[in-house]
């Protein structure tokens, strides 16, 4: 394991150190709880966003806080949803008396301890949560734990963000947040694993010519193995489970090709010309675009493409100012 | 035994001896554990289960409740509070269940221990909603349970024995079970083949609790240790 | 190797359809001479600002043309200087009348074939060039080819293009982007080689539990080889030699972190963590941070350090907006 | 041989077979001369000379000019357009001066051959500024100009082998140089120990050259071929 660490069991708290340091006087970071705010939470009269995960991801979720998207995240250890406790601090630091909106990743463990929190919570706003589950890789069904949270993630806390800063309620707020989400599909390769710092080997192996097919954010393994073939061929094994999940034609799309941590620009850039290709053959018109790391799995070589079918609010949402370390525009 | 009071009876102190054991195992089997979640899950069974133990194991050693309900809230909420993941709200929920059930007394009983356990594994369903078969740490606990619960009236040492049994062959039987629920769930048919996490700490759950009883408590007619 | 690419040889090509397509309406691309270039240029009145250079180091440089930075870059081949066609495509596609800047980094590639292309240039605007030199791992000396241009050029490009968008003249553009170089000063290392896609193989190899320090950013071995300690070390021997170069205590400096391609942002924060902790020790004040994928190696894990020792001045045109794909705040 | 009128002389058909040659060399070398650059440089020399002369080969075919500036230009212009890095302009500056020095003549003498090629790496040491011993393909070109200087009396073809024998030499005397020009300066004591592509290229130039006048030319009296 090549890495940029100290001790490998400390990466979360050092990196948050590293975030404190680097966002002085944007953002605030609460070390005992891992939970990262905005630097002038709770802001008066708006909805409180709050957020977190595994860490691992970056810039999601932290990387995500500021005006515009969310008031606060909290860092679990790599890949380990947060505890309870965090997100009661987090929900503290942010709570400005007008409702707090919980945005959980479909994962057992990350509803499990967001729900915990809600139990345990005295006092304070009211909390509602949505849970993203767009993860086309994974078949959904009653009896299981059903799609996992992916990119859709940041498109529904960008958007949500926009919502809660131009003062919409707490039930408005969560509203365009589902709707985001009812609206998002991800599907995700891996041409390479991570490694978890405190584990210190690769999650899996994949040989040379291999691919993990509808990889995890994790490093779980995805939904079958394929031969790596032709960025080409890759960009059909993202598109087409995705437009086949859900209808895009007939309505503004938001594209984002996220980069796993450990792919190069250049090979984003290569990629998303591929799937510009087959979006424009299959009918699909693309009105906003991501190409970059905003959703990753540490040093996993891959990416993840993520449709949103949008509307003009939405799109509106989209464009609004937003001012955090992974996605800033108008401000 | 020692000034032990009762024979039959497990006192604080040998249900402290559970959790320690249990600590000192799942720390032994850290980087196994994590490997079989590396397999199926995301890698990091081993270490959240280590890092919540040993948050318990000090937390008693800095202070140690009188009663079962106090013990178990603390470690309940200790592992609540510094595990993550799916596994600490539901080992979280399982012990805080458990202290609930035991109540604010100083010593259990076979039956009593029976009724906490039942409890705890109540708990644990009732916050993941798996069932038997959906390959996760239930299909350790249930049988466990149930194994105990028959084996009660031969006294907690003997009924710990038998539960610790059954956990590892309803851990082995989760090897060809395709998951339904947890992260193992995305794998679908790919998750076959492989041992649940989850089920294997559990095992060592009811391994320890047997381990802290096993010589602790007189023998029975049936003349096992 | 593993990359999502269709024939490795056209690696450029592709990933420069991708670029446009991502970037519709914003940047034009002309694919005959690889050039990209802001979609509405010429601008009236502006001094265009032309860079390019060897591609690999995405964003640099197409991922800073746009409003506020770049007019045009030319994209070579990976890790190969432009030719001087390509130079002189970029500069007719962006000249306004006002005068051409030329930011080349100092490779004896780069530098000969910006100058070959000023010697074709017929007609057109008058040429400056400035050239980045700030690698402090090289030693510099009059008998050999001097510094190499690394991160600084991206904090050159971002002022001096703050300054043409206020419509300075081409020698006050000029003097701020050398301004901006002669206190800049740069230092990276690597844990790990690239690829060159036309090439399949690592540049070079490193043990497990090898550095190579002063890395350049096209996979040329550094200024020696140590053994990969704990970031708190790496972070050492990134800030000495930079401030043992240069003094940075009594003024605002600009630090830029950038990773090399193929590390995760969460290590790339904790570097920055302890960054901070020295520098602070050291008197020196950081009031701007940029932490992130700026000027990469292809895949190369690793990361480089930059700090500008910048005034008031700077400071602002380092704060004016800037809309690049790469880079963007204030629009 | 064949239809020629002047053994002693040079056709621009033999001057098209040598840029042939040399890219039928550089590709076969391409590997070679990118692992070259890969140990003191960034792993591109082979790829950009390779693609350089294939486009000059390409354009030759399509259409070959009939006059020695002409064809020079032609080739200087297109390396120039196409290789990028350091040897683009340095090669490309080379043919644009041999052409102009040799001027619109449809053949070379020996002399003329000299004072072209002297033209040529008068360029590069324009271009670059290298001097001798800096590690660039200066230490091959300059001992190869000079040896076919020394020789020019024997004619072109053994000319040419003395300048190819001496660019071998020059290039195999980069091996325990320290670079002070070019990326491989960069690594100051750590790039000596290795060969210099350019100067391993320019010998490939040299080679092609010898190889293309080898046998076109009558004998000379020292009886090599
Ligand atoms: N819904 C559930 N009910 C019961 N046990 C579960 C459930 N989901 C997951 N588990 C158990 O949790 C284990 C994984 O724990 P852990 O790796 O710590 O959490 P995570 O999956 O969040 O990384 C699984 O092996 C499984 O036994
Ligand atoms: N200033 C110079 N003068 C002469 N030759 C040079 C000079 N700089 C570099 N070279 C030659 O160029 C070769 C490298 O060419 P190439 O790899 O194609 O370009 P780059 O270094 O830009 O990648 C070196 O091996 C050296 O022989
Ligand atoms: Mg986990
Ligand atoms: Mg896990
Ligand atoms: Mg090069
Ligand atoms: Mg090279």
């Amino acid at each position: 394991m090549k890495k940029l660490v100290n001790d490998p069991q400390h990466v979360v708290t050092d990196a948050l150190v590293g975030v404190e340091a680097a966002y002085l006087g944007r953002l605030a970071v609460d070390h005992e709880h891992r939970v990262v705010y905005r630097a002038d939470a709770p802001v008066a009269g708006k909805v409180a966003l709050v957020s977190g995960g595994g860490s691992g991801h970056e810039p999601l979720h932290g990387g995500f806080v500021g005006p515009g998207m969310l008031d606060a995240a909290c860092a679990g250890e790599v890949f380990t949803s947060p505890t309870p406790d965090q997100v009661l601090a987090a929900d503290q630091h942010v709570d400005a008396g007008a409702g707090i909106l919980h945005i959980v990743k479909n994962y057992t463990g990350d509803v499990m301890n967001f729900d915990m929190a809600v139990e345990l919570a005295e006092g304070g706003s009211p909390i509602a949560t949505v849970v993203t589950n767009d993860d086309v890789a994974v078949e959904d069904s009653l009896y299981t734990a059903g799609r996992r949270g992916i990119g859709v993630t940041v498109v529904v806390e960008k958007i949500a963000g926009a919502a809660a800063e131009g003062r919409r309620d707490l039930s408005a707020v969560a509203d365009v947040a589902r709707r985001v989400n009812d609206n998002g599909r991800s599907m995700g390769v891996a041409l390479t694993s991570c490694t978890v710092p405190a584990v210190g080997r690769p999650t899996f192996d994949l040989a040379e010519d291999e691919l993990e097919i509808g990889v995890g954010i994790h490093g779980e393994p995805g939904r079958s193995r394929g031969r790596l073939g032709t960025a080409s061929e890759v960009a059909e094994q993202l598109v087409v489970p995705i437009t086949d999940d859900l209808d895009f034609t007939g309505a503004p799309v938001i594209a984002m090709l996220s980069g796993l941590g450990g792919t190069p620009l250049i090979e984003l850039y290569l990629m998303y010309g591929e799937i510009a290709r087959i979006l424009g053959r299959r009918n699909v018109t693309v009105a906003r675009t991501l190409v970059g790391n905003y959703i990753t799995s540490l040093e996993m070589a891959g990416c993840s493409l993520t449709l949103v079918r949008a509307d003009d609010e939405l799109l509106d949402l989209w464009d609004a100012p937003v001012d955090t370390p992974g996605l800033r525009w108008g401000a | 035994m020692g000034s032990r009071a009762d024979p039959g009876t497990v006192e604080v102190a040998q249900l402290v001896a559970w959790l320690e054991t249990f600590g000192r195992l799942v720390h032994e089997e850290r980087d196994h554990l994590t490997a079989l979640d590396a397999a199926i899950g995301d890698a990091d069974h081993g270490l959240n289960l280590d890092r919540g133990m040993r948050a318990v194991v000090e937390r008693l050693h800095a202070d140690r409740p009188a009663t079962v309900d106090a013990l178990f809230k603390t470690v309940g909420m200790t592992l609540v509070s510094t595990v993550g993941g799916a596994s600490g709200p539901l080992y979280g929920t399982f012990f805080l269940r458990f202290g609930t059930a035991a109540g604010p007394v100083d010593e259990l009983d076979a039956a009593g221990l029976a009724t906490a356990l039942r409890a705890g594994v109540g708990g644990v369903v009732a916050r993941g909603k798996a069932e038997p078969g959906d390959k996760t740490m239930v299909d350790a606990l249930e049988p466990a349970v149930t194994a105990y619960e028959r084996a009660v009236g031969s006294g907690p040492e003997h009924a710990a024995a038998a539960a610790s049994e059954a956990a590892e062959a309803g851990r082995d039987a989760t090897i060809p079970m395709v998951a339904r629920k947890g992260r193992a769930s995305y794998l679908a048919e790919r998750s076959a083949g492989h041992l649940d996490p989850g089920a294997t700490s559990s095992a060592l759950l009811l391994r320890a609790l047997a381990d802290a009883l096993a010589g602790t408590l007189p023998e029975t007619t049936d003349g096992r240790a």
